[in-house]
């Protein structure tokens, strides 16, 4: 029944910062509510006895993730002008009919649905007395799961890179003539 | 009793926000938070699977994607710093380069 | 050892001077081209005596492998036998004389290597030809000599005109090497060989039955074969390339323009006279395409000014005889006259390449005249070149054209037309040669005041030479006197005799060919010799009156008199225009047609068209690129949900 | 020596690779250059150690190396070496340095990257070549197609967008039906055999319902078809050519448009032999329509290149005309063609690479390529004039040189198989002629009236070095022509003989050069 509370809980205000990150007008809001969203999924999946994901989850996503979306937010500082949104015409709100629509087919669904598969051997039991979760996915992240992990480690460095030579201020001037005229017909 | 379909459900929700943003905002920051809450409902189903079946590669594809999505995150942003640099703005209705 | 030699001197001239010592004096190109060439003289000449010494029997000398594959076998391999061995001979020997003449005509270029190169080139690419074993190793040099041929007219290549000609002789070759092409494919595809060797064996040994389609196969054979044989000995309707080939240097003219490679046809026929023999409907069509291109080139020959000119239809015309000879079975007859003609035609060529030096490289006859008494030497040659070729009695032309006549009358009630015609040409040559004589030696001359003064005879380079062929066209008529002369110290018909071992009548064939064995009364003879004699002496007669002083009152009436004929005759029968307007300029504006519309407006724009036509498609069913993120993002969703629907329900 | 037998096709073929990467990270374009060279001259030594090692005595599969890739789907790496792509493969990696020198002067900002797309587009060849599994081979069929776009998207002419845009479509349409093919052949061979695999050495056991291999025949020939090109899908070469940049040209027709002939003998032939004998009399009719169409065309050409271009396509004519020469109702093909087809492969490389090399010296020096440009030539380039000459004749075929073994074998067995399409090829023998001088004598011949060229300098060293191997090439071929012949017989006999079950054997390497003779190799085994 506590569990069942927990749940019902933290999804109505997952749900409630999902929206506000997509809805606020100020990026910054957004912002907070993301870093919400993710603290709240942290606990979702510590309640699903996922310990090891649920701390990445907050290291990674809302310690470092997030807090860069506040830099860049902070290093741009936007005009409030510019914070528009997009005019609704009539392909617009189809195409939103048709999403929710469609989401709302999958989610019905999904509620009555009676998922099924092919059942492993690391039950909560199992894991518990193996040494734990975070024991027992390093132990698979670093076998079965070894290369893939190398690779990632290399596509990090890759995005460090890229991020360094993307963001890199190389051009004095900001905008070619070219750029202008495109600017000006968009 | 929580099933998995609870989980599944409010994962579809979060994946609806976070299209809808992509599709409708244009703030590039936006879409690319939209972007990242889409991702988030997607570990939030390998996760709930991973504890139904008892299969731990599901949680280790969520960290994966954790990796993969903090590399976007970073290139992602790293783009749009330039792409304010060089046009003055990260309205999407005014980058229109792929213009044919 | 020796052997390979004469192939190996010829190709290291050809090399030296073309790629290593360009930068050399003309004097030392001229030694070197030479000196290679006399060496390979001598080395033929110590060849063909051991040949000789050894009984003369045709021996085959293994090279190395060349074109293998599937069943298909092309060796390098030669044939030494008393055919190529005289070819050998005619080429080296007469090539060294026109080789050491050129050093003199061509004293006045710059540069000289690039000519002896490609003279040098030309004599090994002629030797391939005479002594390959198969036919693909005669093709060799049958295509090598054409090569040489355009790359030797079109020498003085800044005149356009040069180059035209030099490339008009090599595609006209060229329709001749098709037919040569195809009738090697046939011989292969029925026979499985191409080794004249291993051909003649397999069709001569008595146990040889062929079979119906193969004899048929052999009339096709020899009929394509015939087809190239029309290329390069410049018979009709091939025959157009050869008076343009003077365009090139006179000593050219004279080695490969007569002397050697214009009668590879008759030595490619004479080589496989046991194919020729087994196709009698072959053998006419042979006749009578020598003998009406001897008659139509002797014609044009009439009215030509120009002197070079005159040479080369008359060249066309005593190539005729040799096909002639060939046609009506008498291989001996027309490789007899073709050593004859081959010293002779040097010997005027090279005589005519003089008077041209001498009048400051003016050709036309017009300007001529008188030079007697400036060039007593060549005069006294061509004097005797002249008879020679009109066949006056006792010089070498009498014997052989003679000869070839006589084959003709005696082949039988088919061949008379094919006589008749052969004789009128004769009468046809004795009148040009003579006029041509008459215009040039004689008279007053008639040109300019400056040229005067500079005419004077040629050094002995020049006139050397000219010598020697001109006791060789006297004498080598006597190697084949016929029958019913009677000299003493000589045997009759030394040469008809000497080729013997080549020339095999085929057994099945031997009823159809008796006649050429055959006895006749002395009468005949002597009959048919009285009538070329006395066309030959009125003919003469008449260019002497008519020209012994430039363009006499007779001359200008005749002319005036058959305006028309003379008109025609001029104007080469309009030949030349005929190929131009019903062959050239429909194929030209074919292919501009098959460019401009086929190619680029029909099967290119059914191309473009089909990709206009996916993007337009593709245009329609997006939203256009509009390049908003949103639009691209919104059609991906749609596709996405679409592609959903699709595979759940 | 044994690791070297067994890998050296691997190292041949990914050599040119790292020499792309290596040049890539080489700090000037000098170094990048001599890189680039170095790395060439490597990949052609070791595909002479090919050559000499070669076993000249046996039809099967040499060298070869076979490795898993996908094991799920069967799919393997595999690579091997017969007489069929041997030649082929040479010629590659022989093009490549002479090419790499024709562009040293270049001093461009992009150099380096052109380099590097260069020797990615040499590694992407030789792959295809060596490839010995459909989808390994796919991939680098396709692979190779990426550096051509770049190099005529990037460095060719003022239409080059057009121009490369068109190959690339075209040569994919055809390469994705080619796709679908494979895709089937796959199924059919699970179907009769239980065993998923895409090895091209057992697909060729697989034996597809006639109607099907009409249908698989078709989609292959057409890939094959279009990279050749073969009328009437030939559009795209003269475009391709005139935008390309010089090397880019000696290399599409060097080496790629001998991908299609090489691909009809290696995958549609053997693989679908009834359909072949149906299809022979359609394959050889647009043959031989090409080659007149080609020829004709070429010589209403006003530029040179253009020219060149489109004799290309009439040479190729030959080429597939002699590979699809069926004999004895069907049951064979010609060896003689065949063996023509694989010779005149190699023999157009050479004459018209060199071709285009040519027309590239004079166009570096007066940046346009209009004939009527030019004329006189020979009196101020008369080294030039020299190496025309030679690979005109090439071209034209002159007996002595390579043209004429190639075009007279293929004409020879097109003849014993179809005497009227065999006679009426040889036409495009002549009609070479008539367009090759015709170029010849508008460059070189004629009045030197234009001022320009009045201050042409000759051939500089370095053009030298990259002409005159190729010009002796055309004469050696065509003097000794058992020096190549002798590699490729077995293979062709193979081929030839039993194409209607066609298998080869992959062999073991060969431990002992058969230069050595053969007392040395009983001993090396």
């Amino acid at each position: 029944m506590s569990q069942e509370l927990l749940f019902y809980s933290f999804a109505g205000l997952i749900a409630l910062c999902s929206v506000m990150v997509v809805t606020s007008r100020n990026p910054v809001i957004s912002a907070i509510f993301l870093v919400g969203d993710l603290f709240l999924l942290a606990g979702l999946y510590a309640s699903m006895e996922a310990h090891f994901i649920a701390a990445i989850q907050i290291l990674v996503y809302a310690g470092a993730i997030v807090v860069l979306f506040m830099f860049v937010i902070m290093l741009l500082n936007l005009d409030p002008d510019q914070r528009s949104q997009v005019q609704i015409a009539a392909p617009e709100v189809g195409v939103l009919a048709l999403t929710v629509i469609a989401f709302a087919v999958v989610g019905g669904m999904l509620v009555f649905g009676q998922p099924t598969g092919v059942s492993g051997e690391m039950t909560a039991e199992a894991i518990n007395s193996a040494g734990g979760n975070t024991f027992t996915v390093g132990m698979v992240l670093y076998t079965k799961y070894l290369w893939p992990f190398e690779l990632a480690s290399m596509l990090i460095m890759l995005a460090i890179i890229a991020s360094i030579v993307i963001a890199k201020k190389d051009r004095p001037k900001s905008a070619t003539e070219g750029d202008k005229r495109r600017l000006a017909h968009g | 009793m929580v099933s998995i379909n609870h989980y599944l459900v409010l994962a579809t929700f979060m994946f609806l926000c976070g299209t809808l943003g992509v599709l409708f905002r244009r703030n590039l920051l936006l879409v690319l938070m939209s972007i990242e809450l889409m991702l988030n409902s997607v570990n939030l189903v390998f996760v709930s699977g991973s504890r139904l079946l008892g299969n731990l590669d599901g949680q280790v594809m969520v960290f994966f994607i954790i990796t993969v999505a903090a590399c976007e995150a970073g290139v992602g942003l790293a783009m749009v710093i330039a792409l304010f640099r060089r046009y003055g703005t990260v309205d999407t209705n005014f980058l229109r380069i792929l213009r044919g | 050892m020796l052997f390979w030699l004469i192939l190996f001197f010829p190709l290291l001239g050809a090399f030296l001077n073309g790629l290593v010592l360009r930068k050399v004096s003309p004097t030392v190109s001229h030694i070197l081209g030479t000196s290679a060439l006399i060496a390979a003289f001598v080395c033929a000449l110590l060849t063909y005596l051991q040949f000789l010494a050894g009984g003369g029997q045709a021996q085959v000398i293994t090279g190395m492998e060349w074109i293998e594959a599937g069943t298909f076998k092309a060796p390098f391999n030669f044939i030494l036998d008393r055919l190529s061995g005289l070819m050998l001979l005619i080429i080296t020997g007469i090539g060294s004389l026109i080789h050491i003449y050129a050093g003199g005509y061509m004293h006045e270029e710059k540069a000289t290597y690039r000519f002896f190169s490609y003279l040098n080139l030309f004599v090994f690419m002629m030797l391939l030809l005479v002594l390959g074993d198969n036919l693909l190793v005669m093709f060799i040099g049958w295509e090598g000599v054409g090569l040489c041929s355009y790359l030797l007219i079109g020498y003085w290549y800044e005149d356009d005109k040069n180059a035209a000609a030099g490339m008009k002789a090599f595609l006209v070759n060229r329709i001749g090497d098709i037919g040569f092409l195809l009738g090697i494919f046939l011989t292969f595809k029925y026979f499985h060989t191409v080794s004249f060797s291993e051909l003649k064996q397999m069709i001569l040994s008595a146990g040889a039955q062929l079979n119906g389609e193969q004899i048929e196969a052999i009339g096709w054979i020899t009929l394509a074969l015939f087809v190239g044989a029309c290329g390069k000995s410049a018979q009709m309707p091939l025959y157009v390339w050869l008076p343009d080939a003077m365009a090139g240097p006179t000593p050219v003219s004279a080695l490969i323009h007569a002397a050697t490679m214009v009668t590879a046809g008759i030595y490619m026929m004479t080589r496989l006279n046991f194919l020729f023999y087994l196709a009698p409907t072959t053998q006419m069509i042979v006749a009578s395409v020598g003998a009406v291109t001897a008659l139509f080139a002797a014609t044009i020959a009439l009215v030509q000014y120009d002197i070079k000119k005159v040479l080369a239809y008359s060249t066309v015309s005593q190539l005729g005889y040799m096909v002639l000879g060939c046609g009506v079975g008498a291989y001996s007859a027309g490789v007899f006259h073709l050593f004859t003609h081959a010293c002779f035609k040097a010997l005027l060529f090279l005589g005519a390449g003089s008077v041209i030096v001498a009048m400051h490289h003016k050709q036309d006859m017009r300007e001529m005249g008188g030079l007697r008494k400036y060039m007593p030497v060549t005069h006294l040659v061509m004097l005797i070149g002249v008879l020679a070729i009109i066949g006056f009695p006792g010089l070498s032309g009498f014997f052989s054209k003679d000869e070839i006549l006589w084959r003709a009358w005696t082949g039988g009630d088919q061949y008379h037309i094919q006589w008749g015609l052969g004789a009128l040409a004769a009468v046809c040559t004795s009148f040009y040669m003579v006029r041509l004589l008459m215009l040039t030696f004689y008279g007053k001359n008639r040109s300019d005041h400056h040229t005067q003064e500079h005419l004077h005879e040629t050094s002995v380079v020049m006139w050397g030479p000219l010598v020697v062929l001109a006791i060789l066209s006297a004498a080598v008529g006597y190697l084949n006197v016929p029958h019913i002369i009677h000299i003493p110290g000589l045997t009759n018909l030394l040469f008809e005799h000497y080729l013997d071992p080549v020339i095999s009548i085929p057994p099945q064939v031997a009823e159809h060919w008796h006649h050429l064995h055959a006895e006749y009364p002395q009468s005949l003879e002597w009959a048919i010799m009285a009538v070329s004699v006395a066309g030959m002496a009125i003919s003469s007669l008449l260019a002497i009156s008519m020209y012994s002083n430039g363009f006499g009152r007779i001359a200008n009436s005749l002319g005036s008199a058959f305006k028309g004929a003379h008109r025609v005759l001029t104007n080469k029968y309009y030949v030349d225009e005929f190929y131009d307007s019903y062959i050239v300029t429909p194929l030209r504006d074919m292919s501009q047609f098959l460019w401009k519309v086929v190619d680029v407006l029909i099967i290119d724009g059914i191309v473009n068209g089909v990709g206009q036509a996916f993007m337009l498609i593709g245009g329609l069913s997006s939203f256009r690129m509009s390049g908003s993120l949103h639009r691209h993002g919104m059609v991906m969703v749609v596709g996405i949900i679409c592609m959903l629907t699709v595979l759940f329900f | 020596m044994d690791f070297l037998n067994s890998h050296i096709l691997s190292i041949t073929t990914f050599l040119p690779l790292l020499t792309a990467l290596a040049v890539l990270l080489s700090p000037s374009l000098g170094t990048a250059r001599w890189v680039s060279l170095g790395g060439a001259l490597v990949t052609f030594l070791a595909s002479l150690h090919i050559w000499f090692y070669f076993d000249s005595q046996t039809p099967g599969l040499q060298f070869t190396e076979i490795h898993d890739w996908i094991p799920t789907f069967g799919i393997r790496y595999i690579m091997g070496v017969d007489g069929l792509n041997l030649l082929l493969i040479v010629l590659t990696t022989f093009l490549t340095p002479l090419i790499l020198l024709s562009v040293w002067n270049i001093d461009d900002k992009k150099q380096k990257a052109f380099l590097a797309l260069f020797m990615t587009l040499e590694c992407g060849m030789l792959g295809s070549l060596v490839a010995f599994d459909l989808v390994f081979f796919y991939v680098f069929w396709e692979a190779m197609l990426i550096p051509m776009y770049f190099i005529i998207g990037i460095w060719g002419g003022k239409n080059r967008v057009y121009a490369t845009t068109k190959f690339i479509i075209y040569t994919f349409f055809g390469s994705l039906l080619m796709l679908a093919a494979m895709i089937v052949l796959y199924v059919l061979h699970f179907q009769q055999s239980g065993v998923y695999t895409t090895n091209l050495l057992d697909l060729y056991g697989t034996t597809a319902p006639y109607n099907t291999q009409l249908w698989l025949f078709a989609a292959f020939a057409l890939a094959f078809a279009i990279k050749v090109p073969m009328f009437p899908f030939h559009t795209w070469l003269p475009d391709a050519h005139t935008e390309a940049p010089t090397s880019g040209s000696v290399i599409l027709a060097g080496v790629l448009l001998k991908l299609g002939t090489y691909g009809l003998l290696r995958f549609a032939i053997p693989l679908f032999p009834q359909a072949t004998a149906t299809f022979a009399p359609l394959i050889v009719a647009l043959g031989v329509i090409g080659i007149i169409y080609g020829a004709l065309n070429a010589w209403m050409q006003k530029d040179a290149k253009k020219m060149v271009a489109y004799s290309s396509v009439s040479h190729l004519g030959f080429v597939v005309i002699g590979s699809i020469a069926v004999v004895s109702g069907g049951a064979a093909l010609s060896a003689e063609a065949l063996t023509g087809a694989v010779y005149q492969q190699i023999n157009h490389g050479i004459s018209t690479g060199s071709l285009f090399f040519l027309v590239g010296v004079i166009y570096d020096r007066r940046h346009t390529r209009l004939l009527a440009d030019f004329g006189g030539l020979a009196k101020v380039m008369p080294w030039f004039a020299i190496m025309l000459i030679v690979a005109t004749l090439s071209s034209v075929g002159l007996p002595g040189t390579g043209g004429f073994v190639g075009e007279f074998l293929i004409l020879l067995g097109t003849f014993m198989s179809n005497p009227l399409a065999g006679a009426t090829a040889a036409l495009g023998v002549l009609l070479g002629a008539v367009y090759m001088l015709t170029l010849c004598r508008k460059i070189l011949f004629g009045p030197l009236d234009n001022e320009e060229n009045k201050k042409l300098k000759d051939l500089t060293p370095r053009e030298f070095a990259y002409l005159t191997p190729l010009a002796v090439l055309a004469v050696v071929m065509g003097v000794f022509p058992n020096l190549f012949l002798d590699k490729v017989k077995p293979s062709i006999e193979n081929l030839a003989n039993n194409f209607r079950n066609y298998r080869i054997v992959a062999e073991a390497p060969i431990a002992t050069p058969y230069l050595l003779g053969e007392e040395h190799k009983e001993m090396g085994r």
